[in-house]
């Protein structure tokens, strides 16, 4: 009885209070789609019933966004898990300063987006940009990285995969140090080489870890927004994603109906996505 | 000891990974000491030719930087004990007692994690415009708060989990209560992680970009993010070194803080499940 | 010091019957034992007493006084945990301070009272040092001055034994049963080991899937067990089950085994009817017969298949006409390979027990 | 056939802790070797060492003649069974068991007939098709055990493989450990802190202790003569009763001295000893199943109180009281705490030990 109220009283106020400020404006999205509302325009408010959705489902930008986002998601993913496994593997060795390299490699996990866009800007600013001279030098071409297009695709990617690699990288170095020894001494003593260690072995033990790191990413790859933002600020267009998309119909062009409608659509999705995959984490549960 | 391909394939790894990872972290660092003309010299130089400490003060000037950073230290603040305070009682019951909707209260809050913010910015920018609370740090304080409540709850989870429930039992038998034997018994033994939960909690609030930027619209109201992405096209045109000075700002703390839980942090980052 | 009673105590986790309907006293200033195999429910009986844990029906009395809805911090029971249960960030003086300041004892009195138990338990040189820098025995004294130190009413204690090894745990038990009888203080002892009951109590209760099987005084619930389960769970090595069936004929009463067949005396097989029964026979209760002795009874031929030699006692292995049997000898007897042997059984010392209701026939 | 040769072999980890300090010994081939020793005393070190999963700091180690402390575990053809049974959870229980053939590289026809057999010796052809997640501890040893063997190893390694079993599944898998070690004739090397598993299942007994190997020899002659205090009180249940005495002569005859009672030593070995040793300090030892004990009071028996006893089942354990010497004998006998009683120490039993803890005497 003493126990049910104290799971009571410490469970309930902290999921009313994400209740409060991540799904109740959910609903607010739900309404507001079925209007014609513009923060400039107030006076022009009007309901339209799903006339919202009708425009948006025959919207080649939301379907240019919606195509985007699942692009970024696929190439950061493969992209990020392959320069991560590299990352964990050289970082898995044990030498004297090592330590020095796995705060080097990880760096760039906590640091703001927004500033690791900005640094990577600076990289790529078109006819002064390090990232120019070294292609310049070495291919004799420069390109425009801000001009949109295939080039814009590849340094968000870039920049997403230079943050979030390590990510990767810094979670199965996790689980390469946890694996438990005996497995791998086993392995040993039975006669397998180190290769015949590692794929036969060391992967298939990791394959959880490696399922929720990529997880992990894919989740917040749908949010994919910061790169983005600050490559196209000033350049290139067309790649953006729906949280991009969002963001320029509803502040840009403050137009929240619409902006609502967009929402609706991609919360529902985000939500369904992320329900079914937490799921996966029941095993790992204690 | 002989040389073999494996050890070269290392060694070259290392390099190349080291490149990667530091030559922009460093090139943007560098470009905050060259002057004015310097920034725009080309080739680029690795090394500045002239070096100056100015930028690094002016931009606290001509900017209100001050304003930018107290409203960034003020959002994480109450980002964190909002955070804290609501994921470490919620936290503690779902670690010690096994009730019959304890995973889908977890598994609830842990859905919340994955929500895009851009799904829910715009209602809650037309409720804090209405209430006249947009500009203020504390409402972004709130939000960050929620944003962050998951990770609260299930990686103290996961450290609380960890301190056999015989010590407070045991605890409780010598003569205390349950609450005494929460914070005499099990706080001290799960500091670190507290520790590292806090400072994950602060650096991804303090870098939040997409609600601060919208959420904000004066000057004295913007968090550091915000402000640093305005230099970008801004007035300042492309004024590198004032950039990357104030961006250097904003991210020092975050590598202190980085390099102080850098144990944790694969576990603080993937909800407790990875130890 | 106080008197224990438990009334009727039933606990479920889940649908699982942990605890059922268990009732039974512990007497002013005894050594008690709760002697059962793992998951049987004992654990959940001493966090029960000691008010970490609510029982689902039933009531628990300490002197008469009903503490079944007070908090563990009211009781003034002490528990020493299996796992010992140190606070790892405390030094092992506050460790064992701990239920004296819980009590705002003056400093003084603490600092007085943690000497006087330290020196009994010779643990002066460890005050200074924390839980982690201790060996496995340390410990356990450490979490047994914790107890003491707190003139708790019953003090309980959880397989304190198990987490030591074999070598710590002979002279632990030696030096436990040396402190409870300088103490005289209640004691209830959960244990799996039929050795620690044997070795330590005045009373024991045997807990077996959650029910109370037996009580009694350790040797005589160990010489006659009521149940099938009693005499398993209170025998080392684990008792030798044989299915054997009862003839009477021509007024003999006869036991019939696959190897061997044994005369019962007939002025105790009144109740016994014909029939198929399970013949239970201690492994101390069989002996090798190393001499022709044709005067001796009841003695068969088996296949030694393996001895196994724990310091002067030796425990065999032996095959009879398809029968594994075990046997524990109080002496070296060491074999290279399979053999031949003969071995003697006791008729005396047979127990005979119901094939369906699993209680005890004879004697 | 192979001899293990260790020589000066030690290692340190941390640069300070010395786990293994100047090991030189020869286990011979074909034979079972126990490495008994307390928890911490370097055996498993020792092992790791020998299965080349670890490099010594110092010292060689020969596989008969070749020196092999340079090669990595998979190519000195040993064997290894953990203390953790240690299966491979990605792998079905057939895979396990063929794990070390398939890095040999035979032929499926050859796994699949080495599979079959090795499981139908350890009883486990049902399992073949399961993943071994969940399997119960002993199964699991078995699998392990099953991996050993199938490669054929010259020198198989036990590291305590009976520790996180279920004892009442214990007598199985001691009895597949004799069969192995018949069928297979490798060099067994058995890691225990158990003496009951090294006195049956051993040829010979190595006792460690702190790095060292205090002695080497059969199982009765570690039981019967052990070489120190610390084998003395180590094996056996209880060990060894030591107690602290002065030798002493008086009219041609030999006395141990301990606390105001005399013990008569055997005249024969009396000089011998006294040559022997430089001080008369001695510890006197001898095991509590060898103490004579009676009711009555009889010739050359001495006077003691019962202070405590410990029923364990077939026989009592109990702590007497000379004085105040304590020495606890083990007899058939039900004795009560504070009963009177007589004992004797019968002379052939009776050790000595220098103030070291070495043997002198018995």
């Amino acid at each position: 009885m003493k126990t049910k109220t104290l799971i009571l009283v410490t469970t309930l106020p902290t999921l009313f209070y994400l209740f409060t400020w991540l799904f109740y404006p959910f609903i607010y999205n739900i309404y507001f789609s079925t209007f014609y509302y513009k923060l400039a325009r107030p006076e022009l408010t009007r309901f339209i019933g799903i006339e919202n959705y009708v425009s948006l489902f025959t919207d080649p930008d939301f379907y240019l966004a919606a195509r985007n986002t699942v692009i970024f998601i696929l190439a950061c993913l493969g992209l990020e898990f392959a320069l991560g496994l590299l990352i964990a593997l050289c970082l898995s060795r044990d030498f004297k300063g090592i330590g020095i390299f796995r705060i080097f490699f990880t760096l760039p996990i906590l640091l703001p987006p927004i500033s690791v866009a900005i640094i990577w800007r600076l990289m790529i600013f078109p006819e002064m940009s390090l990232i120019d001279f070294i292609t310049q030098t070495l291919f004799n071409i420069r390109i425009n990285w801000m001009a949109g297009g295939f080039p814009s695709y590849i340094i968000v990617m870039l920049i997403d995969a230079w943050q979030w690699a390590p990510f990767i990288g810094l979670i199965l170095l996790a689980g390469m140090l946890g694996l438990p020894p005996e497995p791998v001494e086993a392995a040993r003593v039975d006669g397998a080489p180190p290769t015949t260690v590692f794929f036969r072995i060391i992967i298939p033990y990791l394959k959880p870890i490696i399922l929720i790191a990529l997880i992990l990413r894919f989740l917040d790859l749908i949010k994919l927004f910061d790169p983005i933002y600050a490559v196209v600020t000033g350049g290139g267009s067309g790649i953006e994603t729906l949280s991009v998309y969002i963001y320029k119909r509803g502040f840009k062009v403050l137009d929240i109906g619409y902006g609502a409608a967009i929402s609706v659509i991609f919360w529902i999705v985000a939500f369904i996505a992320a329900n079914l995959i937490v799921r996966r984490f029941k095993e790992y549960l204690v | 000891m002989k040389i073999n391909g494996w050890k070269i394939a290392t060694v070259i790894a290392f390099i190349l990974l080291t490149i990667w990872t530091l030559i922009p972290i460093y090139y943007s660092f560098i470009t905050a000491f060259k002057s004015r003309i310097e920034i725009t010299y080309w080739p680029p130089t690795l090394i500045p030719k002239e070096f100056t400490m100015q930028y690094w003060f002016i931009i606290w000037f001509d900017r209100p930087t001050i304003a930018y950073y107290r409203n960034t230290v003020i959002a994480s603040l109450i980002s964190t004990l909002i955070a804290l305070a609501f994921s470490m009682p919620t936290a503690y019951t779902c670690a010690r007692f096994n009730f019959k909707n304890r995973s889908d209260v977890l598994f609830t809050i842990l859905t919340f994690r994955f929500l895009p913010p851009a799904a829910v910015v715009l209602p809650i920018y037309v409720f804090l415009r209405q209430l006249a609370l947009i500009d203020t740090p504390i409402s972004l304080g709130l939000i960050y708060g929620a944003i962050n409540i998951p990770i609260g709850v299930w990686v103290l989870r996961s450290y609380i989990i960890e301190i056999p429930p015989e010590l407070e039992e045991s605890y409780m038998i010598d003569g205390y209560s349950r609450l005494r034997a929460f914070l005499n018994i099990t706080l001290p033994l799960i500091r670190p992680g507290l520790v590292a939960v806090s400072l994950i909690i602060l650096a991804l609030s303090w870098g939040e970009f997409l609600f601060a930027s919208i959420l904000t619209t004066s000057p004295a109201g913007k968090t550091l993010p915000v402000g640093i992405s305005e230099y970008m096209g801004g007035e300042w045109g492309y004024e590198w070194n004032k950039i990357m000075a104030a961006t250097f700002y904003a991210i020092i703390p975050i590598i202190i803080a980085f390099i102080a839980i850098r144990k944790h942090l694969a576990r603080g980052l993937t909800f407790g499940i990875v130890r | 010091m106080a008197k224990l009673r438990v009334e009727k105590v039933s606990k479920k986790f889940g649908p699982k019957k942990v605890l059922e309907d268990i009732s039974f006293e512990v007497e002013e200033g005894s050594f008690t034992t709760l002697l059962g195999p793992p998951s049987a429910g004992k654990t959940t009986l001493l966090r029960i007493i000691a008010g970490v844990e609510h029982p689902d029906k039933g009531r628990i009395f300490l002197d008469d006084e009903d503490i079944t809805d007070l908090p563990p911090k009211d009781r003034n029971v002490a528990l020493v945990y299996q796992t010992f249960a140190l606070y790892p960030h405390m030094k092992v003086y506050d460790n064992i301070a701990s239920p004296l300041k819980a009590r705002k004892l003056p400093p003084d009195e603490i600092r007085k009272k943690i000497e006087e138990i330290s020196e009994f338990l010779n643990i002066h040189h460890l005050l200074d040092r924390y839980p982690r820098e201790l060996s496995g025995g340390e410990k356990q004294r450490v979490a047994i001055a914790r107890a003491m130190v707190k003139e708790a009413r019953i003090y309980l204690f959880d397989e304190p034994l198990t987490n030591l090894d074999y070598k710590l745990r002979e002279a632990a038990r030696t030096e436990l049963k040396r402190m409870s009888k300088a103490l005289k203080a209640t004691i209830l002892y959960a244990t799996p080991d039929p050795i620690d009951a044997l070795a330590l109590s005045d009373k024991v209760h045997i807990l077996f899937e959650g029910k109370l099987l037996q009580s009694g005084a350790p040797r005589e619930v160990h010489d006659l067990p009521n149940n099938l389960n009693v005499a398993r769970v209170f025998s080392y090595p684990t008792i030798n089950l044989i299915d054997a069936d009862l003839e009477m004929k021509n007024g003999k009463v006869t036991l019939k085994t696959p190897f061997v067949s044994i005369d019962l005396p007939t002025y105790c097989t009144s109740t016994l009817a014909e029939g198929r029964y399970l013949l239970a026979i201690r492994p101390h209760d069989l002996h090798i017969v190393f001499e022709e002795d044709r005067s001796l009874t009841n003695v068969f031929k088996a296949r030694l298949l393996l001895t196994y030699i724990i310091g002067s006692e030796t425990i065999a292995h032996v095959e009879a006409n398809g029968v594994r049997l075990t046997l524990h000898l109080p002496y070296i007897y060491r074999v290279g390979e399979v053999r031949d042997v003969k071995v003697f059984i006791d008729a005396n010392r047979i127990l005979l027990f119901d094939a369906n209701t699993m209680e005890r026939v004879y004697p | 056939m192979t001899n293990i040769t260790l020589e000066n072999v030690t290692h340190i980890y941390d640069k300070r802790v010395k786990a293994v300090d100047d090991l030189n010994i020869t286990f011979p081939h074909g034979k079972l070797s126990a490495i008994l020793g307390p928890s911490g005393c370097g055996k498993t070190t020792a092992m790791r060492i020998i299965a080349g999963l670890l490099h010594p700091t110092y010292g060689k180690v020969y596989f008969d003649q070749k020196d092999v402390t340079d090669l990595p575990p998979e190519k000195r053809n040993v064997a290894m069974v953990f203390q953790f049974p240690v299966v491979y959870s990605i792998m079905t229980v057939y895979e396990n068991l063929a794990f070390p053939l398939r890095v040999k590289k035979l032929s499926k026809d050859q796994i699949d007939k080495e599979v079959k057999r090795v499981a139908e010796f350890l009883g486990i052809q049902q399992f073949l098709h399961l993943k071994p997640v969940g399997l119960p501890a002993d199964l699991k040893q078995k699998i392990a055990l099953g991996r050993a063997m199938i490669k054929q190893a010259d020198v198989l390694i036990l590291d305590e493989p009976l520790t996180n079993i279920d004892p009442s599944a214990r007598f199985e898998l001691r009895e597949k450990i004799l069969e192995v070690k018949r069928e297979t004739g490798a060099t067994i090397l058995y890691v225990t802190h158990d003496q009951a598993e090294a006195l049956t299942l051993a040829d010979l007994i190595a006792v460690m202790k702190d790095g060292k190997i205090l002695q080497f020899a059969s199982p009765e002659d570690v039981y019967n003569h052990p070489a120190n205090t610390f084998i003395a009180w180590f094996l056996g249940n209880p060990g060894m009763n030591l107690l602290k005495g002065t030798l002493e002569s008086k009219d041609y005859k030999t006395y141990v001295e301990l606390e105001g009672i005399r013990i008569e030593l055997p005249a024969t070995i009396s000089t011998e000893i006294l040559d022997r040793i430089s001080t008369n300090e001695v510890i006197f030892g001898i095991r509590p199943e060898q103490i004579e004990v009676s009711l009555e009071s009889k010739p050359n028996y001495i006077y003691a109180k019962v202070s405590i006893v410990e029923d364990t089942g077939m026989l009592r354990i109990a702590t007497l009281n000379i004085g105040n010497l304590e020495i606890k004998v083990k007899t058939e006998k039900f004795l009560r705490e504070g009963q009177d009683v007589y004992i004797r120490f019968p002379a052939q039993y009776i050790k000595l030990f220098d103030k070291d803890g070495n043997i002198i005497y018995g």
